[in-house]
């Protein structure tokens, strides 16, 4: 292995939504981002797996600054994005590009391919000084995400959701970022397509060295593109690992929980099933110093109320945030 | 809860400040604002109109003669007619009742119309019937309210002479046929120009309703189409209905004074025309003052029915 | 098959929209043929556009009256001497009757599908009474035993809730309980599980499996995912472009698939043992599913297919041909390539 | 279920949609009779034998279809056609520069809203402006504001205008805020795009349908306003003719001669009605949802 360059460095990161307090009445405070901190080596592919309401899509803007983070660092190739103002951001933004979970949405649909693959280039006028004329860059990386030259002219609407997503693809690529956050970019596709835009990510992964943020709840495509997972529980990671080291031999409960959890081919499920609370009244409080999990959890012993959310290394780059290191817990 | 309640009526009231203060500044801008009246009074020299400015503090700083008459306001001083020097409040009471009568019995009547005809033209499928009410609708909303009125009165007063032309009642005559025979024309058209408005939201919140899931899921469990539509349809289309009530009251406002006008109704409409011709000042901004107060109290009322319902709606 | 043990049979079921004959556009579903037995879970899979959706409303009778539908939906009597129903044939008000009471329906979106403007008791309370003679009170009661049955914690609770106060699995669970309410012979669940949590999904294909056990009732179960399919199905029937490509026992169509299509939906899906080793591509078929307009002539999937072979497949749409017992597939290759 | 109908984009598209032979008939008939109006209105004028201010004492009240006089005549004589048209004219006048004026600032201030630029202070200030707009009845604004401005074309211009405005505004200030969360701003944003492009180019173009139909809608109702305060008298004056003004001077001759005080009536309603029609088959054409509190 070549000698290891950090892209994106996440430190301490937090963010807080409240509603001020106002007319008698106490203020909310929601944590959705909790105290997440990892890194990204350039080439790598990193999963950020979390369920709805994890916190996972914040923090990919967050990291985007898109989002303002209420405190924490971002650090995209040594330098501190969170600090900066919008005009010193402007010129950085071309170095960090998205893709969006529903193409359709992703494109301003009084545009054509063309102005949509333009647009990047006529806001980074550097981009054309250095890598060539317009019509040129695009014919090009049309070809790189696998679509003719001829759709240029065509609207969003004319395309199906996988020629989308590789339209999308390409608007981030054209502006050669060296971290591209992908929000759940396969979730919305048919089975078939969404294998032909994972391989298609992988490829591109390859061929040019992309490093990726890749945010998705579906662990199985996390587990065939990512080189490492994160797992999010409430706003926090509560376990990161390198893919097969996480799938075969997970050491949080809840990373297993959603192991079992995975339809699988050939596993018919067993009839008998779980209770479920009315409500929200079962959730633990935010902040409370105590594993997110221990409700849930058969494992969960005393010392779960007050300690489990910190992430200790335990192995060769296995992270878990779980106080039973002693767990020997089925993987795949 | 309280805290949305406490919100809007702070706004209601900081509205009505806004209202005041726009009140009162027009009332200086107009032509023959209340020195003008004066100098037209026979005899009157310069000096002697300088008294009476100073008397009425009309030579002190804006603000202070703001603060004067606001402070009157508040005490019930709306000021007194140029016409017969009746102070104003009197004079608007005693047009009031006409005018409340007719919007009520109008929202009474035009409600329920309007908002069967545009549940019935969102659910139906025949496409005859849902054009029929679309153009229907459409052409008694772009009619002028003052032309239908002509129209009415050309057919059943001039034509067939079965119902009075105008007024409120026949001279001598005090029955409540009478009043009844009076009120059925102005009514009418309040009416028709009224339930094309109903209608056309009804029908886009019940357009709206249907898209959802859930009716199709109350038709899936086996509840017959009369149920969903009576009892989820038209309770989630109602809902929105209420904030419309609320926000048209100014809509309706305007359409009474037109059409008071043709009918010679003793209302509010008639009375702030004829206090336009007079340029009786003071009355006019009595009228706007009371117009807004009853469109922001008639706006609260639904805003708050409508969040006392949501809340339990929404987190 | 005896009636006795078929719920219901579909035969040559078409469903067409827009205008009429002259420039009438092909239809959405086209000689859809299936038969569902008592107790049995049958897994309708296939992409978006591929009909499944629309097969699914047409048995219900919940297509728009634009909907042009031809074929049969025979429904069968418990009894052996209880009298057959073609369902396209019936009055609106017969049809009426059968909904919710033999057949119901649960959708894909839980979080729409539930009145926000009346409680969860409310609302059942309003379908068990419709569906049963009962009182207020009784009603109540009743509810509380079916929210109880879906592994609700709290029914008493639950029952006072509104439906923006569960979560997605809870108002799932209540829709469940909703179609139960008039007891059905078959329940349609139209991708009940797409948007929830994977830990949420695999509580709710566990109850839909215990309630098959518990009430013997048939279960048509919609879905995009095979993994999903292969956690609960008896029998998979896969369509594609409208038309039902392979039809097969779950075992014999996991082992065995036949349809070109099937295999590739099959490759397309992430391996658990992909994962353990490593192995980082997925076998993929290009293209996309063809729009309404642009259905071949011969057959459907033959453009994408890798195995298909231009004088064979692109002329005269295949038949459903038998590949062993209880297995059939619309492939005139599938010999060939199985070998 | 999409992609049954080949659907062709934008204003343009809804507009041929509206006129093919399988397409909206209401609103076909509709669309023509509209530019029918306004090509008589500017035209019509000319072409006809006797101008709107052409007194002939000897040929007054007379009915329509009465000789050369197509619509007949008015008290004094003059021909009701060529008031009917120069009425239009006016009313038209009014209707279309008034929309226009509110068409642009209510789609400036919508988007200065909708899109927070300016802060609280610019929100705020517009809020204040248009719930007191709001609070009084249209015509008891209009009224006042002419009785104190004193009537005058323009003048009666300025005041629809300000009273139409706050309904552009609200819908641009809707339409961009449903724009602002779409992901392609977002995709914007994400490039290091300027407000000023985000504006420009992707919040302007997408609110601009919105704004079209509303402004339709509009005009229809700017007509109407300006047809209430002409026939209450403090409109256009006499002797110019606008469709209002003309109602007024009928009212008097109700019982004589009734087709004074029905035809301008009835050219308004026919207009009015059109526009509605066009400005919903527009709506519909694009795609757009039906009008919401």
């Amino acid at each position: 292995m070549t000698v290891q360059e950090t892209i994106l460095s996440v430190r301490n990161l937090n963010k807080v939504y409240e509603t001020p307090a106002a007319w008698g009445r106490a203020g909310t405070r929601t944590h959705v981002v909790h105290d997440v901190s990892f890194d990204i080596q350039r080439g790598e592919i990193l999963g950020l797996m979390g369920e709805s309401g994890s916190g996972k899509t914040t923090i990919g803007r967050l990291i985007l600054q898109l989002l303002h983070a209420t405190s924490g660092q971002v650090a995209l190739e040594g330098c501190d994005l969170c600090g900066m103002t919008t005009q010193a951001l402007r010129p950085l933004r071309a170095r960090m590009q998205m893709i969006f979970q529903d193409p359709l949405f992703a494109f301003n649909p009084r545009h054509t391919v063309h102005q949509i693959l333009g647009t990047p280039l006529r806001l980074h006028p550097e981009l054309v000084e250095r890598h060539g004329p317009v019509d040129e860059q695009i014919r090009h990386v049309l070809s790189q995400v696998g679509l003719p030259a001829d759709v240029v002219h065509r609207y969003p609407k004319a395309f199906s959701g996988g020629q989308r997503q590789r339209i999308g693809i390409a608007r981030a690529l054209i502006m050669r970022p060296s971290l591209i956050v992908a929000d759940e970019a396969t979730s919305a596709l048919d089975v078939c397509v969404q294998a032909q835009i994972l391989n298609l990510l992988l490829d591109l992964r390859d061929e040019l060295d992309l490093t990726i943020l890749f945010i998705a709840h579906d662990l199985t495509a996390m587990g065939l593109v990512c080189d490492r997972v994160a797992v999010m529980l409430r706003g926090r990671i509560v376990e990161i690992a390198p893919t097969s080291e996480l799938f075969s031999r997970p050491r949080h409960p809840y990373t297993a929980s959603l192991l079992q959890a995975i339809p699988r081919i050939g596993t018919k499920a067993m009839p008998g099933v779980a209770p479920c609370m009315p409500g929200k009244g079962t959730q633990v409080q935010d902040g409370d110093g105590g594993c997110p999990f221990r409700m849930s959890c058969r494992w969960a012993v005393a010392q779960c109320a007050h300690n489990g959310t910190a992430l200790r290394l335990l192995e060769k780059d296995h992270w878990s945030a779980c106080v039973r290191e002693d767990l020997d817990l089925p993987g795949l | 809860m309280l805290r949305s309640v406490l919100r809007h009526i702070a706004g209601g009231a900081g509205l009505l400040v806004a209202v005041s203060i726009t009140g009162f500044i027009l009332l200086r801008l107009a032509p023959g604002g209340p020195l003008a009246q004066f100098a037209l009074a026979p005899g009157m020299t310069q000096e002697r109109l300088q008294t009476i400015a100073h008397q009425m503090g009309l030579d002190r700083p804006l603000w202070r003669q703001y603060l004067h008459w606001f402070n009157a306001i508040l005490h019930g001083d709306w000021g007194r007619s140029y016409r017969d020097q009746q102070p104003v409040t009197h004079v608007i009471a005693a047009h009031l009742g006409a005018t409340a009568e007719l919007v009520a019995l109008v929202i009474a009547i035009s409600f329920p119309i309007g908002a069967m005809l545009g549940l019935w033209g969102a659910l139906t499928t025949a496409r005859v019937v849902d054009r029929i009410i679309s153009v229907a609708t459409m052409v008694c909303f772009s009619a002028p309210t003052f032309w239908i009125g002509l129209v009415l009165i050309y057919v059943f007063s001039i034509r067939f002479g079965l119902l009075p032309a105008g007024g409120m009642a026949a001279p001598g005559a005090s029955s409540v046929m009478d009043h009844i025979r009076h009120l059925v024309l102005p009514v009418s058209v309040l009416v028709t120009v009224t339930v094309p408005v109903w209608c056309r939201y009804m029908r886009a919140f019940a357009e709206d309703v249907l898209r959802h899931d859930y009716v199709r899921t109350g038709m899936a469990m086996g509840l017959p189409a009369w149920r969903v539509y009576g009892r989820h349809v038209l309770g989630n289309a109602m809902l929105p209905m209420i904030s419309v009530l609320g926000t048209h009251v100014p809509a309706l406002l305007g359409g009474t004074l037109v059409t008071e006008t043709v009918f010679i109704w003793p209302g509010i409409g008639r009375l702030f025309l004829d206090s336009l011709q007079y340029r009786d000042y003071p009355v006019v901004m009595g009228i706007l003052m009371s117009s807004a107060i009853c469109v922001i109290v008639a706006g609260l009322i639904a805003e708050l029915c409508y969040r006392s319902i949501d809340s339990r709606l929404a987190a | 098959m005896t009636t006795r043990d078929t719920v219901l049979e579909v035969d040559g079921l078409s469903v067409g929209f827009g205008p009429q004959a002259p420039n009438a556009l092909p239809p959405v579903i086209e000689d859809v043929s299936f038969s569902v037995r008592r107790g049995e879970i049958v897994c309708l899979v296939g992409e978006s556009s591929s009909g499944k959706s629309v097969t699914s409303l047409a048995l219900m009778g919940l297509l728009p009256p634009s909907a042009r539908i031809t074929g049969e939906i025979m429904l069968h009597g418990r009894e052996a001497g209880e009298p057959s129903l073609d369902l396209l044939q019936l009055s609106r008000r017969a049809r009426n009757r059968i909904r919710g009471h033999r057949i119901s329906m649960v959708f894909q979106d839980p979080m729409n599908c539930l009145d926000p403007i009346f409680s969860i008791g409310n609302q059942l309370v309003e379908i068990l009474r419709w569906h049963n003679a009962l009182s207020r009170v009784e009603a109540w009661r009743q509810g509380i035993g079916y929210l109880h049955a879906v592994g609700i914690n709290q029914p008493d609770v639950c029952m006072k809730r509104m439906p923006h106060e569960l979560s997605g699995g809870m108002r799932q669970r209540v829709m469940i309980a909703m179609a139960l309410a008039g007891k059905p012979e078959l329940l349609i669940a139209d991708e009940p599980t797409t948007a929830l949590d994977v830990t949420v999904q695999a509580q709710v294909l566990d109850l839909l499996l215990r309630l098959r056990t518990q009430t013997g009732m048939s279960v048509i179960f919609i879905t995009h995912n095979l993994a999903v399919a292969s956690r609960i199905a008896d029998r998979i029937i896969v369509m594609y472009a409208g038309q039902i490509v392979e039809n097969s026992s779950a075992e014999s169509f996991f082992t065995r698939p036949a349809m070109p299509y099937s295999r590739a939906l099959l490759d397309a899906l992430p391996t658990v043992d992909m994962i353990r080793q490593g192995q980082k591509r997925l076998k993929t078929i290009s293209g996309n599913v063809p729009g309404l307009a642009e259905r071949p002539a011969g057959c459907r999937f033959f453009p994408r297919c890798v195995h298909g072979v231009a004088a064979m497949c692109d002329s005269g749409s295949p038949v459903l041909q038998s590949a062993g017992a209880d297995h059939l597939v619309r492939c005139r290759r599938w010999e060939e390539i199985s070998a | 279920m999409t992609g049954f109908v080949r659907r062709s984009r934008g204003l343009m598209g809804a507009l041929t949609r509206m006129v093919m032979p399988d397409g909206d008939r209401v609103a076909t008939v509709s669309l023509v009779f509209v530019l029918g109006m306004i090509v008589a209105c500017t035209a019509g004028p000319w072409l006809l034998p006797f101008s709107a201010r052409h007194i002939d004492l000897q040929h007054h009240f007379l009915p329509p279809f009465s000789g050369a006089h197509l619509l007949g005549t008015d008290e004094i004589g003059r021909d009701s056609l060529a008031r009917l048209l120069m009425g239009g004219r006016a009313s038209l006048e009014v209707g279309l520069i008034a929309t226009g004026i509110s068409a642009t600032i209510g789609t400036f201030a919508g988007i200065l809203t909708g899109t927070g630029l300016g802060g609280w202070p610019v929100r705020w200030l517009l809020q204040a402006i248009v719930s007191l707009t709001l609070c009084f009845p249209a015509i008891f604004l209009l009224l006042t504001l002419a009785s104190i401005m004193g009537p005058s074309v323009p003048t009666i211009i300025i005041i629809i205008s300000f009273v139409i405005w706050t309904e552009t505004t609200r819908v641009a200030d809707i339409q961009t805020r449903t724009l602002m969360q779409k992901d392609f701003v977002t995709a914007a944003i994400g490039m290091g795009a300027t407000p000023f492009y985000i504006i420009t180019r992707e919040i302007l173009p997408n609110v601009l349908p919105a704004v079209t139909v509303t402004s339709t809608l509009n005009l229809a109702r700017a007509i109407l306003l300006e047809s209430y305060v002409s026939y209450l008298g403090y409109g256009v004056q006499p002797p110019d003719p606008s469709w209002g003004s003309l109602l007024n001077n009928a009212q008097e001759y109700l019982v004589s001669d009734p087709w004074l005080a029905i035809l301008p009536g009835l050219a308004i309603t026919l207009t009015v009605t059109a526009i509605g029609f066009v400005g919903e088959a527009v709506r519909d054409g694009l795609g757009l949802k039906r009008e919401r509190a």
